[in-house]
């Protein structure tokens, strides 16, 4: 949940969550910090990660989505490096083209084919089909869908803006979450580090946490039937040690520690980049209070969340669970009430 | 890196290619840095820089000349630095004609051998004695850095004008020199809006001096042009007149391409070289041992190559043991003589004439990763035999079978007489031994396993292939079988496969002594009586005290920024050359913010953060008695102790082959004509007129629009190289899947590409296709009233692998740079076409028709001086009637 | 670059409110009476890629809603006449039931990724997931649905020996697990709405409140079908009256679900998932006219039953696609929270104290 | 597996009578899940190495368990990477355990329009031989004037930025020694 009015209220005492799914003194709970203004996208997280977890192959297709040929999160691809590039201002930094002669900008129409690669992409299961018309309006400006956006007068005098936005994806490990909630043979299970993991050998494939997942994240593996997503290195964490992913992160934008050091860490490196003049930067799942009671991987972005593929205000679906029970226990009522009606009413 | 005030990344993708070294330009970054990424194509790189600069590829001297020009012009320079440490004061001969004066050629120039004749340009006074001479020889044998990394020849003292205010001295000719490179002319020629050139410029000079020092940061987006050194130079210029060399933050950082290319030019599989850059002797100028160890040393010059005699001598010692006596010379009648250019594309086109038998190739795929891939494709078919030992099938083994020259018709699997032999290679972890990478620094890796099947180390390979040699020679009378069999040969063995041990290897490259076999400690050591034998002096130190230096793992976190117990770097575990001048002439730190090594008057030594590269016990304020030579010559202030002078040269008397300063000449491939020069290319760039090698013309040629569009060709962090290493490796194909080139929207739209459609690249060379990524990355530019189109394409992908491509590097020709033959990679010209690329003998047609149309007649090569352009007659002071 | 630079989403809302004139103050709960008719709104997607997973389920789930639906249509029918003393009723009633249940065993078993893990659905009981529940519904009610058919056979077993026994023993046996068959029916009915609602799907999500209304109705829908198909009319009257409940229901609950979730009511009127629905409707209707005028014709009461039946299958099918699709598009994700996230920022900046954040999730 | 244990360890009964009545941690784990640990704790060694890819020399961790390599991550220590990898760097277990690595010797015979098989030995052997013939037929003893030139021009190699300062070291002396002078690398391409 975006949140920047809010000054970064002493986080409530932590609502913890291993503790609430019964883990007599559970360790600090873990989590990731995704520096995204420091992810240079050389992905490196997604190789280290499917090196040690084993994570079959996601397909060979140049998806021409700027540098990303991954796609998005799937079962076969537990991080996912987003690339994209808009013709708008970068914090601080003078506009790189400022000055060389320049047409239109070419982001909506290129992300417009790219999202026309639906066909089977081989990064089966899971890479969700695109919509082009979405798409062609990837970089439209907020606000002002007629004109174009800033910077790109389209004039022979020249193109200006421009940034590079590389951010690297992955299961948000949710303080409340939705996977976890709705399965039902306990397969998902928060750890004793607060974090959630699938069991490779308890799940059935039932597929309910894919729909349940706020995020789209988990998905189905399509030839072992199984669902799969990050573990945060459920292994290496209970040796002690640190993420394949944020091990080899070669500039620390992927940071792996106790969630509330994290959290302290994610507020003061935003207020240092609003006093070096990126007033865009802005955190992104750190709030305890939004929709899904914060997430154990939260962000840093430079724009809203949309535009990475991020949901702007995630709700966990089982938040409003007592309500549908009740409302389900109303039609209920009224189900037997209608069929008791209908043998007594009429005589015959 | 990381204790820089600016950072600025030119000729280099360093987010992409060297990511993990980047986490130091980010280390920077946080600590308040200002980075600079100058690039024709807006990369990773560029996106978490403070500032991207687009520039026209193959421009770099004339952005970089036009900094110089901002700090002379403003007097901005480091002024005791450059008084103290570099040759700013010293007077030049009267005879020097600046390429300014003279249409882009300096004095000296002999058209028919299309090389300088030096002494022109030598100091004042030295013009006949200073052993400039001609450089032709110097050009063949790649040994133009010859002079300057072993000091040019120079003897006695120089004149110097400390006020720096004397017309000829080097200050002044600096500035004249440059005086034409201002803002405008940078726009006019690279392409670059004004107000962004000066940021640069501002931001450079304002965090260099005393309390601010900046790194520059380049890699083969500088070395891969006809004046790829001159670029190097001219940064060298930059930062020496900053201040910025020696210094924390500061300094020249090469970042090297391969896991051991600093190693494999320190102990060299080159053909020019002897390990510790001792020169291949050559027939004409080093016929006797005296003869070339003059060569390298020349007598009556200042500086550490005096001691050259015994580096030589323990060479030859670790070479042939006991036969090199010092009455056969140590042996000097084994080694073979260069006769002239041994290069590997000379010799690529003589495979294509026959002339040569066997070819080696060794972890190396020259079928997609060296320019020209038809002609390596060609020559590799045209060979007796071949030995490829790699890690896997790479194209350069299967190019008989499945390369593209199979489906034009040009090679005949059946009418292909080749014999290749494919022998496995051991990988990384499956053998031990030391990298040295791009700092310098030898790292020893530990063997995890066995390595599988037949696949076996080099070393396990060329230590039985010797023996099997030496074996089938053993009893021959032939005086040519003596070198081999006279051979130190007789290294341990260990293990079921009888692999040789490593260790024993690097002890024979650390040095010993010949009678106890004790391991030197330095290269200070080395005798040349024959009682030491040295495998490679410069690495004297790796095995000091008999232990393995560097297998060294201290921790990181133990120790303070240099970590010196980490590895060993040559020479001496010094990590940061030149480091005397981070302290002022008198010994004291510049600033306490930039101190790292200093004179302890107390201790009567220097001492600091880092080895000092400086005798130790040498005071500042020493002055060498009149006659001294060698290291001895070296005054206290003489912070460059491997020069001649012990100065710093902003001015190359010789060593540089293509002129003492810097001059922009335009690529041998350019659609522009040069707007500084009459001169339109680098004159003494080194060309090869044969038929299966056309040029591309450029102005003042004619037909020059038929190829109107510029392409350059660099890494993905996801590949490597010639994409052996990761178009194998399934995690890293997913990752970049198909052969793409980047197009800008204007560019797209002028020639009807779409984005993820088919597009094909023509160059007198070749065709080739690939995906089209219409990307708002890349720019047009307006240079000099013309808009110009620049195309990028990643240069990985061949037809082997998972993910399988054309090869970029296929559109290139042979035009190599004239100080040490690196081809020009970086830049040419092509003409780009929707669709994909016709296939079979349409192919070739459809090269003949762009040929035909641009006008080459196969076997010649463009006029090296541009018609039109004065060339005064050899070695006299040419009177050029002003600028062109 | 100035430092003070709007934050970005700022023009969108000056542009937004000036379009529709004034922030859009949705009721709380109530989800707004009127379409949320701001214009066909811009937002940003990554290359339009939706930002959830479509379900991974295929039409078995689809028709699991149908036969779940109508084994408790069925129980309750066979209930209503164990109890009434309609053993035609009874008996159709019971042996539909035992069929459905069936049915949605091998369906619910084969749509599983590991189908030969069924049982692990019973290695826990968790309140918090609607198939945790639903599968102890099942558990319960399937076997009771079992043993009311298996007394049907009664009659057919022999008098003497352990057989005999079972004859004697079957018939109140059956009556108490038809009984249990149909106190668990409910349920059963409409625990399946609350499993879809409780999903991110939007448009799923959005429908909690009617969701349940629409199944029930159905389920007693396609009861009423049963029994107006296998028994003659003159003991059909209390399946006529089922169906009509049952359609009132399901009609009254599909209007709100299509005309009160504003945009994320779209699906449910568009494509493929708008046809089916309105065909649902279409047969529902003529399936209760048929049964109140064709009170006499067997014909004509087994063809409104059927019509009963083909209506809760393309409503079942109906709002699975609807589903399916709202998680396709961006849109139906991105807007309604870029909104719902406007007007919390709007309430926060109206008055922050008071505003303590969305209602805490309920402490599950 | 008594029942006795089957009871206990079903979840259910460990919601009811443990700390995670709703079933979402503590009874939830399954005895795999509550076994887990990391491989590298359980190796049989650990080689510190350097990356084989760019020159920025990054340290490397290669766990090694019954002979095969099974991770290989960066190594903590090292001041330059401080134990990060690059994409490439992270896929050296792929890259040295890739199933497109070759194992055997291939020859093509001249002509030949297929790869063969070839023993090690034989084919070192063949190409000594080969070396020895070819350097005979082009070895140069003298230049025109005289001067000793003591090499062959028949024979050219290619590599080395790639292998170890030892291995360059006997590839640059064993060439020398044969007077095979064309040896170059990636150094200067």
């Amino acid at each position: 949940m975006v949140d920047q009015q809010r000054p970064p209220a002493m986080p409530a005492p932590a609502y913890d969550p291993a503790a609430e799914a019964g883990w007599a003194e559970a360790p600090p709970r873990m989590g990731f910090f995704t520096d995204t203004s420091v992810c240079i996208g050389c992905k490196a997280c997604e190789v280290a990660c499917k090196e040690w977890n084993g994570v079959p192959t996601s397909g060979l297709d140049l998806l021409g989505m700027s540098y990303d040929n991954t796609g998005a999160l799937t079962a076969n691809s537990w991080r996912h490096v987003a690339f994209v590039e808009q013709p708008r201002p970068a914090g601080h930094r003078t506009p790189p083209f400022a000055g060389t002669p320049t047409g239109d900008p070419v982001s909506a129409a290129s992300a417009a084919r790219a999202a026309g690669t639906t066909n089977p992409t081989g990064t089966d299961p899971g890479l969700p089909p695109g919509d082009p018309p979405a798409a062609a309006r990837m970089t439209e400006f907020l606000g002002m869908p007629a004109a174009g956006p800033p910077g790109r007068t389209g004039s022979a005098d020249g193109r200006s803006e421009f940034r590079w936005l590389m951010m690297s994806d992955v299961c948000k490990h949710c303080t409340r979450a939705g996977c976890l909630d709705v399965c039902p043979t306990g397969a998902l299970f928060r750890t004793e580090f607060g974090t959630v993991v699938v069991q490779e050998d308890i799940c059935n494939g039932c597929g309910y946490c894919v729909s349940a997942c706020p995020y789209g994240v988990i998905d189905r593996r399509a030839d072992d039937g199984r669902v799969w997503k990050c573990t945060l290195c459920y292994d290496r964490i209970g040796a002690g040690l640190t993420p394949a992913c944020a091990q080899a992160c070669p500039t620390e934008s992927i940071q792996y520690g106790p969630l509330d050091e994290l959290r302290e860490r994610a507020a003061a490196r935003v207020a240092t980049l609003h006093e070096r003049g990126v007033p865009e930067a802005r955190l992104y799942g750190h709030d305890p209070d939004d929709g899904v009671g914060g997430d154990g991987a939260f962000f840093l972005l430079l724009d809203e969340p949309e535009v990475y593929g991020l949901p702007p205000d995630p709700q966990v679906t089982t938040h409003d669970l007592p309500r549908m029970w009740r409302r389900a226990g109303l039609a209920a009522l009224a189900m037997a009430a209608g069929a008791a009606a209908a043998f007594l009413g009429g005589r015959r | 890196m990381a204790n820089a005030d600016v950072i600025v990344i030119q000729g280099s993708n360093m987010a992409e290619a060297h990511p993990v070294g980047f986490q130091w330009v980010m280390e920077a970054k946080r600590r308040g840095a200002k980075v600079f990424h100058v690039d024709p194509r807006f990369t990773r790189t560029s996106a978490v820089a403070d500032a991207y600069l687009p520039i026209r590829a193959g421009t770099d001297i004339a952005l970089l000349g036009g900094v110089v020009n901002y700090i002379l012009a403003n007097e901005l320079d480091f002024r005791e630095y450059v008084l103290a440490y570099t040759n700013a004061a010293t007077i030049v001969s009267d005879e020097f004609v600046d390429a300014e004066d003279a249409d882009g050629i300096f004095s000296g120039f002999d058209p028919e051998t299309g090389s300088y004749v030096q002494d022109s340009w030598q100091y004042a006074g030295h013009e006949r004695d200073s052993g400039g001479g001609e450089t032709l020889t110097e050009r063949e044998t790649a040994a133009g850095l010859g002079h300057e990394s072993h000091g040019a020849p120079l003897a006695g003292q120089v004149d110097r004008d400390e006020t720096l205010q004397h017309p000829r001295c080097v200050y002044q000719i600096l500035k004249r020199h440059f005086a034409r490179y201002t803002p405008e002319m940078v726009e006019r020629v690279c392409g670059l809006p004004q107000e962004k050139f000066l940021e640069l410029a501002r931001a450079w000079t304002e965090n260099s001096g005393r309390e601010r020092t900046g790194c520059l940061i380049y890699s083969v987006g500088w070395t891969q042009h006809t004046v790829g050194v001159q670029y190097i130079r001219t940064g060298a210029i930059i930062q020496l007149l900053l201040g910025n060399v020696g210094r924390p933050g500061g300094g020249v950082l090469a970042l090297r391409g391969h896991a051991s290319i600093q190693g494999s030019t320190d102990i060299p599989t080159l053909f020019n070289l002897l390990p510790g850059y001792l020169p291949m002797p050559h027939h004409a100028e080093h016929p006797s041992f005296d003869a070339w160890v003059n060569g390298i040393r020349h007598p009556g010059q200042k500086g550490f190559w005096g001691n050259a005699r015994a580096y030589a001598t323990s060479l030859l010692k670790a070479y042939w043991g006991d036969a090199a006596t010092p009455e056969n010379d140590f042996c000097y009648g084994y080694l073979p003589r260069l006769t002239g250019d041994h290069g590997t594309y000379r010799q690529v086109l003589d495979m294509i004439d026959g002339r040569i038998k066997g070819y080696f190739l060794l972890g190396q795929n020259p079928a997609v990763g060296s320019a020209h891939g038809r002609a390596q494709r060609l020559g590799m078919a045209n060979l007796d035999w071949l030995v490829v030992r790699d890690l896997f099938m790479i194209e350069s083994a299967t190019f008989w079978q499945r390369g593209p020259e199979v489906a034009t018709g040009e090679i005949v699997p059946e009418q292909c007489r080749t014999e290749v032999f494919f022998l496995p290679a051991a990988s990384h972890v499956e053998k031990e031994g030391t990298f040295t990478q791009t700092q310098r620094l030898l790292q020893w890796r530990e063997k995890a396993v066995d390595p599988p099947g037949d696949a076996r180390s080099e070393l396990w390979f060329f230590y039985h292939l010797g023996r099997r040699l030496r074996e089938k020679l053993a009893g021959s009378p032939l005086p040519r079988d003596r070198a081999l069999l006279d051979l130190t040969w007789d290294y341990p063995t260990h293990g079921p496969d009888a692999e040789p041990d490593a260790e024993a290897v690097l002890r024979e490259i650390n040095g010993y002594d010949t009678a106890t076999g004790r391991p030197l400690s330095a290269f200070t050591e080395a005798r040349d009586d024959g009682t030491t034998a040295v495998g490679c002096w410069i690495y004297t130190g790796v095995y000091a005290d008999g232990v393995n230096q560097a297998a060294r793992r201290r921790p990181g976190s133990e120790q303070d920024w240099v970590a010196a117990e980490w590895g060993w770097a040559w020479p001496a575990n010094r990590r940061t050359l030149y480091n005397r001048a981070s302290a002022d002439p008198q010994g004291r730190p510049w600033s306490e913010r930039k101190r790292y090594v200093w004179w302890d008057a107390a201790a009567g030594r220097w001492t600091g953060h880092d080895v000092p590269d400086f005798e130790l016990t040498k005071p500042p304020s020493y002055r060498p008695p009149e006659g001294a030579t060698g290291p001895a010559a070296l005054a206290g202030d003489d912070a460059f102790v491997m020069q001649a002078d012990g100065k710093a040269w902003l001015y190359a008397p010789s060593g540089v082959l293509d002129g003492p300063l810097p001059t922009h000449y335009e690529p041998a491939e350019s659609p522009m004509r040069n707007p500084l020069y009459a001169q339109q290319a680098n004159p003494t760039r080194k060309m090869y007129a044969h038929p299966v090698n056309p040029t591309n013309p450029s102005p003042p040629q004619e037909h020059s629009e038929v190829f109107p569009y510029v392409f350059t060709v660099s890494r993905l962090t996801e590949h490597h190289t010639a994409g052996g290493m990761s178009r194998t490796v399934r995690p890293l194909a997913e990752l970049q899947p198909e052969m793409f080139v980047e197009v800008s929207p204007e560019l797209a739209t002028l020639v009807g590409l779409t984005h993820l459609g088919w597009a094909h690249l023509v160059s007198a060379r070749a065709v080739i296709e690939a995906k089209v990524l219409v990307t708002d990355r890349l720019t047009p530019l307006r240079v000099d009233g013309r808009v110009i189109h620049q195309l990028w394409l990643p240069y990985h992908f061949g037809f082997e692998g998972l993910v399988t491509g054309d090869s970029a590097n296929d559109l290139f020709g042979i035009t190599l740079d004239p100080n040490v033959l690196i081809q020009e990679s970086k830049i040419g010209t092509c003409d780009v076409r929707p669709g994909r690329r016709p296939t079979g003998a349409a192919l070739r047609d459809l090269v003949e028709d762009y040929r035909t149309r641009a006008g080459i007649v196969p076997g010649t090569v463009p006029p090296a001086v541009t018609p039109g352009v004065p060339t005064g007659p050899a070695g006299s002071g040419g009177d050029g009637e002003g600028n062109g | 670059m100035n430092p003070e630079r709007p934050e970005t989403g700022d023009r969108f809302r000056r542009f937004r409110d000036q379009a529709t004139g004034g922030p859009r103050e949705g009721r709380r709960g109530g989800r707004g009476g009127e379409e949320l008719n701001v214009p066909r709104a811009e937002f940003t997607s990554y290359y339009g890629r939706p930002v959830l997973k479509p379900p991974v389920w295929t039409w078995e789930i689809a028709a699991y809603l149908f036969t779940g639906g109508l084994a408790a249509g069925s129980s309750l029918l066979a209930a209503g006449g164990q109890v009434t003393g309609r053993p035609e009723v009874r008996r159709a009633g019971r042996i539909a039931a035992l069929g459905a249940v069936t049915a949605s065993a091998v369906l619910l078993v084969k749509d599983l990724g590991r189908p030969e893990r069924f049982h692990h659905m019973l290695r826990v009981a968790k309140p918090t997931s609607p198939m945790s529940v639903g599968t102890w519904i099942l558990t319960a009610y399937g076997p009771a649905a079992g043993l009311a058919a298996l007394a049907e056979a009664a009659p057919w077993l022999p008098e003497r020996g352990p057989l005999g026994l079972a004859r004697r023993v079957l018939p109140p046996v059956g009556r108490a697990a038809g009984l249990a068959a149909a106190a668990t029916a409910p349920a059963l009915g409409t625990y399946t709405a609350v499993l879809l609602a409780d999903t991110a799907v939007p448009s799923w999500h959005e429908a909690y409140p009617h969701l349940p209304l629409v199944f029930a109705g159905s389920a007693l829908a396609s009861g009423a079908g049963v029994g107006l198909l296998a028994v003659p009319p003159a003991q059909a009257g209390p399946a006529r009256r089922m169906a009509m409940a049952g359609a009132a229901l399901e009609l009254f609950a599909a209007h709100q679900v299509e005309n009160r979730l504003g945009l994320l009511g779209e699906p449910y009127r568009t494509g493929r998932a708008g046809r089916l629905l309105r065909a649902g409707r279409a047969l529902t209707a003529a399936g209760v006219a048929g049964a109140l005028l064709g009170r006499r014709s067997r014909a004509v009461a087994a063809l409104s039953g059927a019509a009963l039946l083909a209506a809760s299958v393309a409503t079942r099918f109906g709002v699975f696609q609807a589903g399916v699709a709202s998680a396709r598009d961006p849109k139906y994700t991105v807007l309604p929270q870029r909104e719902r996230l406007d007007r919390r920022r709007a309430a926060e900046a109206a008055d922050p104290d008071r505003w303590a954040g969305p209602a805490p999730a309920t402490e599950l | 597996m008594g029942l006795r244990d089957v009871l206990l360890g079903w979840p259910v009964y460990r919601q009811l009578t443990g700390t995670d009545p709703l079933g979402r941690g503590a009874a939830a784990q399954s005895a795999r899940s509550a076994g887990l640990t990391a491989r590298t704790q359980d190796a049989d060694r650990v080689a510190r190495s350097v990356c084989p890819y760019c020159a920025v020399g990054c340290g490397q961790r290669v766990f090694v368990t019954d002979n095969q390599v099974t991770q290989i991550e960066g190594d903590p220590d090292s001041p330059i990477s401080r134990g990060r990898l690059c994409p490439k760097g992270s896929a050296s277990k792929s890259l040295v355990t890739s199933p497109l690595r070759q194992t055997t010797v291939r020859y093509r015979r001249p002509y030949g329009t297929e790869w063969e098989d070839l023993d090690l030995d034989t084919a070192l052997d063949m190409i000594a031989d080969r070396i020895l013939a070819a350097r005979a037929e082009t070895w140069e003893d003298v230049d025109a004037e005289g001067r000793p030139l003591n090499r062959t021009l028949g024979i050219s190699s290619l590599g080395g930025a790639t292998l170890d300062n030892e291995e360059n070291y006997l590839i640059k002396k064993l060439f020398t020694a044969m007077g095979a002078l064309q040896i170059e690398n990636q150094a200067r391409i």
